[in-house]
């Protein structure tokens, strides 16, 4: 077993009365995807960003690559290889999809203070790119509000996978995808971990979860009740992991087990 | 994915739908206008073609800044309060404490350009509207510059800075002309018209070029490259779009809004220093409601007042639309309490223009 | 001894002429040993004015010294303070008979139109047939009487002869010289202080008809003074502010310590300042004159 | 089998050159839930906010209840006994849980023109209705912004069907659920229908729909590819109509099927 | 559902937050500021009462109308030019005209509530923000002010409407006092001063209550009542909350904003002939910068710039807190061009403790 690219340890988060996070600890390791899951306002939002930089924890450490960080803010977690898909696309709808996939790194030429953003570049890429995940943009210059929700995720997608991160961190990417779009993205996860980087991936979906899965942390309530490692766990197991362990409301029997 | 469900949109349509062009065709309809009322009313002899581009050139100074501001998503209603302020504070250094022009400048600059950075500061630490923020500078600067006037000077009119400034190279920057040579040589082959009586008989009409054109010009193109051509314009652009989602792809966000007031005012502190140079006056009431008016440009331009959209090239030609109105009514005899109502006529059909063009854009609903 | 009292003005903060009154008030004040405060409406609303005259008397000082900038808006507040028993002087705007009828023990001052009827007639007789009235501050009612009085003057019609330039000076230039290229058979400018003069002197520097038309102003600056030297400017009119300062606070000490006062109104102006005696002013002009 | 509440015939939506919807017929009756699937960007949401009076259809005609409509406004569509849980909440997160439960509808006292709300009335049936749905509110002068998103989506589904709709529609109300608020809607819905309203329920989860449904209409790029009845379609069948058709992308065996 | 992972907050605590709660405070610091530095000045005996209270009630005018409507989403910044254009328009009708004052007033109120219309209108059809909107009729009203009372009257101040009101019915609600025998009585008895000499000798100072202090309470009280207590406030809130939620639920957001829109005008109205029939008298500068007083003691009073969030009381507390300073600083005898800076920093200071406030009740972040 390889060693954990980035490792999380007890780490708490506290929005001034709330508590969000209670002492969390977690790992990814090269080339596996770790889901994590959880109800509603269990906290798995607040720790993935935590871990990438956008929130500093009140307490805990976190060890990248064997090493201490504190991260300031999400560059610097960029910076150390952590790419991230919030729930919430971190898109920015008036601008292009060039502008918006090279957001934060755009590529330069020429010379000290000269220097200005290569747009051949950045345009070929992003068609290029755009293309592989299967989707053939009308022109880069093409606003991202006039994009659907999947494509948008795509972009997302896209841009995280190119910039080259160690570890690719997806928040609910699949929520408001339709089936074809679901699949896609599954099966780009399955290609990306292949690649040997390690994926997060957040989803309320069991049936996706164990799809793509190889191990499975689940968050209740801003702790973990336990990490499981895939075929040690069935589905239904895992659901009432999910659930909080409370008995499910009484829905009718076709629903059989899982949601 | 939805390709087939558009309908087709003509190539054309698509090339010509960018934010300035509802200014290229306000432009093209004032300019219309103009020559048909005031043709022959020397608006577009040489000595009338400098005299609203001096003014447009005015305008367009506190609208780029204005302008990359508003796309960063913030906005400064201290622009015109700075413009008072940073006039005296430069006229009571050189005049009343006798320094060098040079030095009281760069002093000024420094002074305003740090007031925009607590600005900015105050915005990005307390998360408040910059409306707010910003409202609260034009009254506090307002208020100090006239404090500050007549405690060193008993007077709100500060005179003779151009006598103390007289021959200093950095005041050369901001008074004055260039080309003067060019100018003159245009005058004496008869492209120009020269003086033919008074003091400066057989002088041409128009001097040179002014400092205050030059500096527009400088500004625009400065503006424009950092906007259009730049990494750091594309993170104005993302932080006014949406600053949460810029932050979390690593985009500088705070960083890029305090430089933004910065710039802001600077581009009043230039303003500022071009007037007090010119005029050789600084006085307390200099630049009144002129945020408003910074604000009418970017906007005419096709801005977005709520950040995340517009233009340089689009602000300026707005700067050029406000300007030439202003002047062209003079030129066409129009009653002058009237130009309110044109401006605020405009205002709304040029901003109801670039509503329509941003919708064909974005597909925005 | 150490008498209080309050001198309320019509103008804004910015307005560069008050600060010869100001300047005034400080020397009548040391000099008599007592002290003034000087009130204005920030924007140069004149009701919040009246406010500033209620509040005035509602802080009951020995005296209060106003301009009279509408007569219709402070005619009840200054009324109420003679009535409450408090000595009131009006000053600088305002007529002699609106002073008497609001009870003020005398005004000492000049009305507007009067002045500009003044500049006209002197401008009519220099010639001049067409003017321009470059008026920085339109929204004061102070401003539109200067230049009807003018053209009266004249006897012209205003018309169009009055333009509103607003407040910045790069503006004013070039507003005026547009419209002085539009309308070429003006041959006549009045400005209604430094802040339209001094601009229009650049105006009139930079398309070299400096001295070729008859401009008067009100005011004096350290601008227009060295414009009358050089003869860009014909005459200023002053109205004397220092006088209009310095002369109520004397006399209502005075008033107040002996209770002795003149019983008429005093004419600070119109004094029209000119090439001839342009020497005498110089100096001081902006802040003493 | 009961007469259609409401019927939507050959219904044609465009925004400006886009054609949303090209004639989609669709009907609801009491006591049944009609799933609405398809893709992303297939129409459903705009199908449904035709249906409840946001958009105006380009072209086609709606029968309520026998009787030809135009709604002109979502107030219209309301007083004909259509609610809506819109797929973006229509919540207030600045007002509190009882005005945003209210809001629209506010019950009055008083006389004339000098009705207020009845605030006692309001505050009590505010949290009456939200007990029933397994929600205890702190205080119902809460702001719906401390909510979570599962308590929002709550307080949307109880607004709606404590107004006593003759239909319900819900736009994919359990995307962004954990395992038990997606048991718990499931259940509402299931104890609506049985109440005799017509449910109109719009998802992209396959298994959620045949857990509930009694009728399944698949949208495919604005237009209808046909009704099935429960019992007659299997998941995966329904799936791959989903997904229009198209062969999915090649997913890991684990994922079985159905995603 | 996450009660347990909830640290306690002190009921107290939760009592406590209100939107007002920040202008509550500030008033208390401000009357225990003020009867400090100028207790003795006659700030607090009946006459300095009557002067800073009618300052208030000036500003709480206006500002109810502004508050309103900032909770609905929108803001108006021609508050102030339409102050001006509705007392020169009343002047015109009463003095030029000669029409009975009741009717000139009524007709006044119909053109200002018209033209609020309109721009609400504006803001609704155009989709376009309505500080740019408001921002050309700030423009537009001004220059049509300006321009009709020259075309009128030749002067920019119309005099005479008090004399041309005399004993009018509707005039009378508007100028003058009411509980005059009151105060005749409090005078008599020695509570408050009286004239000593001159015409009015053995009146009390204070004659009466101005209707203009009627007028502020008259509204503040419908203000509040409306926003918290009707159907239609919730509305208000909605709309101003999230028009697209508001309008999904069946609230017809564009109808509350229209007239939230006409209630500002009315409000400004009420401004405008409170004070030409106090004063007699109509001017073309009147109500200057007044859209910003307006906004600032509504946003001293808690109210949220982007809407939704927000009280009439708060606002009410704001134009108090506003004319306490205005005035107060005046009877300390304080230099008066620092009054601005005062003002500026008052208003920075009150929004961030209310921002901390709001945080805490709404949880936002
Ligand atoms: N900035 C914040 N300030 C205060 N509380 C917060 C903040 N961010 C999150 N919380 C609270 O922390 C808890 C965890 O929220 P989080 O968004 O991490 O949940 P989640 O597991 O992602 O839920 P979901 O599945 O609904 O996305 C919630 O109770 C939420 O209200
Ligand atoms: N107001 C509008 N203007 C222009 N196009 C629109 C508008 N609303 C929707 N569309 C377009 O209509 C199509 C259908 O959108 P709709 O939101 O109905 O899809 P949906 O089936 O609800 O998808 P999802 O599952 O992602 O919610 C999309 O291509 C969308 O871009
Ligand atoms: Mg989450
Ligand atoms: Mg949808």
């Amino acid at each position: 077993m390889t060693a954990p690219i980035i490792e999380m340890r007890n780490i708490e988060k506290h929005f001034g009365p709330v508590i969000a996070l209670g002492g969390v600890s977690f790992d990814v390791r090269p080339g596996e995807c770790h889901c994590l899951l959880g109800d509603n306002g269990a906290g798995k939002s607040t720790f993935i960003k935590t871990m990438s930089g956008v929130h500093k924890p009140s307490r805990g450490t976190m060890v990248v690559e064997g090493q201490e960080v504190v991260f300031d803010s999400p560059r610097d977690a960029m910076a150390a290889g952590i790419a991230t898909v919030y729930q919430d696309l971190a898109m920015i709808p008036l601008m292009s999809v060039t502008r918006n996939f090279w957001m934060g790194r755009e590529p330069e030429k020429g010379f000290g203070p000269f220097k200005t953003i290569d747009f051949a570049k950045a345009n070929e890429v992003t068609m290029r790119e755009m293309a592989r995940m299967g989707i053939n943009l009308r022109e880069p210059e093409q606003a991202v509000g006039t994009l659907s929700g999947g494509e948008r995720q795509t972009v997302a997608i896209a841009r995280a996978v190119y910039f080259g991160a160690k570890v690719l961190i997806l928040d609910e990417p699949t929520s408001a995808l339709g089936v074809r779009q679901t699949a896609n993205v599954l099966a780009t996860i399955d290609q990306v971990r292949k690649a040997g980087i390690g994926i997060v991936f957040i989803t309320h979906n069991v049936r996706h979860a164990m799809a793509v899965g190889d191990r499975f942390t689940v968050l209740n309530r801003g702790k973990t009740l336990g990490t499981a490692v895939r075929g040690e766990i069935t589905a239904e197991a895992l659901q009432d992991l999910m659930a909080g362990g409370q008995e499910l409301a009484v829905l009718e029997s076709s629903l059989g087990g899982t949601v | 994915m939805t390709d087939e469900r558009l309908m087709p949109v003509s190539s054309l349509r698509r090339a010509m739908i960018r934010p300035e062009l509802g200014a290229i065709c306000g432009v093209i309809l004032v300019f219309a206008f103009f020559l048909m009322v005031a043709g022959d009313s020397g608006m577009f002899a040489p000595a009338g073609f400098q005299n609203w581009l001096v003014v447009s050139a005015q305008f367009a100074i506190i609208a780029v800044g204005a302008c990359l501001l508003m796309i960063a998503g913030e906005f400064d209603l201290s622009v015109g309060s700075m413009i008072g302020f940073a006039g005296v504070i430069a006229a009571i250094l050189t005049v009343q404490w006798g320094w060098p022009a040079w030095l009281a400048i760069l002093v000024t600059f420094a002074v305003c350009i740090g007031l925009g950075a607590i600005n900015g500061l105050l915005v990005i630490r307390t998360g408040l509207p910059s409306f707010i923020v910003t409202l609260a500078f034009l009254y506090i600067l307002r208020g100090l510059t006239i404090w500050l006037s007549i405690l060193t000077t008993r007077q709100t009119i500060i005179g003779g800075v151009r006598e103390a400034a007289e021959g200093d190279w950095l005041a050369a920057l901001f008074g004055g002309v260039i080309f003067k040579g060019f100018f003159q040589w245009l005058g004496d082959v008869g492209l120009i018209d020269t003086f033919t009586r008074g003091a400066r008989a057989g002088q041409p009409v128009v001097e040179g070029v002014p400092m205050l054109i030059v500096w527009a010009i400088g500004l625009i193109i400065f503006g424009h490259w950092l906007l259009a051509k730049t990494r750091f314009g594309n993170w104005i652009f993302a932080s006014g779009g949406d600053a949460q989602a810029a932050r979390y792809v690593g985009v500088p966000v705070n960083r890029v809004k305090v430089l933004m007031f910065m710039f802001t005012a600077f581009c009043a502190t230039v303003f500022a220093m071009c007037q007090v140079m010119e005029f050789g006056s600084a006085a307390a009431d200099r630049g009144l409601l002129k945020e408003f008016e910074a604000i009418i440009c970017v906007v005419i331009g096709g801005a977005l007042l709520t950040g995340g959209y517009g233009s340089v090239i689009g602000a300026a030609l707005g700067a050029l639309i406000f300007g030439v109105v202003q002047q062209g009514l003079f030129f066409a005899g129009a009653e002058s309490s009237l130009f309110r109502v044109f401006l605020g006529t405009i205002l709304i059909l040029a901003v109801i223009m670039n509503t329509y063009i941003r919708r064909l854009i974005t597909g925005e609903r | 001894e150490g008498e209080r009292f309050v001198f309320v003005s019509h103008a804004p903060d910015s307005d560069s002429w008050w600060n010869t009154i100001k300047n005034a008030l400080k020397v009548a004040s040391s000099q008599m040993g007592v002290t003034v405060e000087y009130r204005n409406p920030p924007t140069g609303d004149l009701a919040d004015m009246a406010r500033i005259v209620e509040q005035a008397t509602a802080s009951n000082p020995a005296g209060i010294i106003s301009t009279i900038a509408d007569f219709n808006v402070l005619k009840g507040p200054l009324a109420k303070a003679v009535e409450q028993g408090i000595p009131v002087i009006t000053v600088n705007s305002g007529t002699i008979e609106e002073s008497k009828d609001i009870g003020a023990l005398l005004h000492i001052g000049q009305p507007e139109y009067a002045a500009g009827f003044a500049a006209g007639e002197r401008a009519k007789a220099a010639g001049v047939k067409k003017f321009l009235c470059v008026n920085h501050y339109i929204t004061n009612p102070a401003s539109v009487q200067r230049c009807q009085g003018f053209a009266d003057g004249l006897n012209v019609p205003l018309g169009n002869q009055m333009i509103d330039t607003g407040l910045d000076p790069s503006e004013v230039k070039n507003k005026v010289s547009a419209y002085l290229r539009a309308n070429a058979d003006t041959d006549g400018i009045i400005a209604l202080g430094p802040n339209s003069a001094e601009p229009t002197i650049a105006a009139l520097k930079e398309n070299g008809m400096a001295g070729q038309v008859h401009f008067g102003t009100f005011d004096l600056s350290a601008g227009i003074s060295a414009a009358i030297k050089d003869g860009t400017i014909a005459f200023a009119i002053d109205q004397q502010p220092y006088l209009q300062g310095y002369l109520p606070v004397v006399l209502l000490t005075n008033y107040a310590r002996y209770g002795v006062i003149p019983p008429n109104a005093i004419n600070s102006g119109p004094g029209f300042i000119t090439k001839d005696n342009i020497a005498l002013v110089e100096k001081l002009a902006g802040e003493y004159r």
